[in-house]
């Protein structure tokens, strides 16, 4: 899986390259996930921007990441979903766990 | 004779690398369905993911993990029906009997099936003597 | 058991709309093939190329044209060589006696099976009692 | 197919917009060149762009195109052409035939 990390204002913000995640890369992102939290990342931010299918795992592996981080009382949000992808969050009813913006700057103005 | 406008068979080896593959072939069948008049964008979005969630499971759990069994899956393009078939050597499951997945407390797994049904018309699971089959249909109009 | 990686079969009715689906199914295989090392854009060109045109040569000659005849094309996938098989129902052809192009006098057809000969290292063409088949052979390395 | 004529410096100007050229459309291109020349188009170009594949049947309604308005003395060229599409051109020595220009531009200031 080809994924970029910077740190901007304070977050960590992860963009994800490719185009697709699925059930073969899902378990990739899961543990990179877990050990940015383990490293001590407490504001996380996934940028989607290139995403253009995501699969249930996809959502599992963003979902782990979420309760690791919310457990340590730290931040996670996503950022730039496409379209057909937000739809799979709205059908699963994920929109209302994730914290959910249209961009960075509009996840970096928001207190959460 | 042909009974269908497209039939498209796929056989490939238990190796979730593959995934990407059917789903494609499924989103690009999606451009031939000249009756439909609906949201195409989403509906091809929706036969990926319906490849790739019933794929998976097949992978999963329908065969003795060995990388040189192999998992069949049949797309058949009729004029008013799509018809999807996922083929697995497992022990089978009954299809009937999965939950929903739990919204208030969403877990990390077991939303596959759940989009399934949610995105198609018919979803059913067969198990024959030497194979099961997951069929899913998507009426068209 | 998996005797390729991948083998996809198409059925189409004799329609040539479905060319571009045929050959996008043969250049999305070739994003595939894990161990090619030339250059993998010409290739899928290539295998849509050649796909489009042994198709066209199908719908053409190999039927009595009723729209609801149809074309089967498969493509197997294997460790070191990419196979293709065109089926027809025509009365055949000899692929021997077929003459190169006319260079010096380019006509606006006959072209097809230079193209593919050009492009692919095998081509063979049989006739069996109820069909024919255009065989295309690929190695990779 | 999605064709788009204009009139630039005295030329016509045919753009492809279709990505793909096949047996499926190629007839009809055929028959809209030999239209433009029975109705006296003498100078034409032909963008191909927009054209990511072209089979056989794609080149001989070009070759078509180019006879018929070589007979009448005019001029057909082919401007803007792919790379995977040109090798068609290469391997078919169908380069020696047409004229051929990188892009518009060169297709103007050429004699020909
Ligand atoms: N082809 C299959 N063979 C056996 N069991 C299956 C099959 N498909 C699904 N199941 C069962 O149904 C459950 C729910 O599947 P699904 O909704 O796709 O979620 P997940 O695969 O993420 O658990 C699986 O955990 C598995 O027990
Ligand atoms: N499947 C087929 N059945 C019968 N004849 C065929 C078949 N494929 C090719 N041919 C013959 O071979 C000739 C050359 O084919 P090809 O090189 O593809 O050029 P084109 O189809 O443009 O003539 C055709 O004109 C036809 O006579």
């Amino acid at each position: 899986m080809n994924l970029n990390l910077e740190k901007i204002n304070g977050f960590s913000v992860l963009t994800i390259q490719d185009e697709r995640i699925d059930a073969h890369n899902s378990g990739e992102l899961k543990e990179y996930l877990l050990q940015m939290i383990e490293g001590g990342d407490k504001q996380i931010i996934v940028q989607l921007g290139h995403v253009r299918f995501i699969d249930s795992s996809g959502l599992g592996a963003l979902l782990s990441g979420n309760k690791h981080i919310v457990a340590k009382s730290g931040r996670f949000a996503l950022a730039n979903i496409q379209k057909q992808v937000l739809s799979m969050f709205e059908l699963t009813r994920l929109n209302r766990v994730f914290e959910i913006y249209a961009d960075l700057n509009e996840a970096f103005s928001n207190e959460g | 004779m042909c009974s269908s406008f497209i039939q498209v068979d796929v056989v490939i080896q238990t190796q979730t690398k593959y995934l990407d593959l059917i789903g494609s072939i499924g989103e690009r069948i999606a451009k031939e369905l000249d009756n439909f008049t609906g949201d195409r964008a989403a509906l091809a979005y929706q036969l990926n993911l319906v490849l790739t969630e019933a794929t998976v499971n097949a992978i999963k759990h329908g065969c003795d993990n060995a990388p040189q069994n192999c998992v069949r899956v049949t797309i058949h393009l009729q004029e008013n029906e799509l018809n999807i078939k996922v083929f697995d050597h497992g022990q089978g499951f009954d299809l009937e009997t999965v939950p929903l997945p739990d919204f208030e407390h969403p877990g990390e797994s077991g939303m596959g099936l759940f989009l399934i049904r949610s995105y198609m018309d018919s979803v059913t699971y067969t198990r024959q003597s030497d194979y099961n089959v997951l069929e899913i249909i998507k009426h068209l109009k």
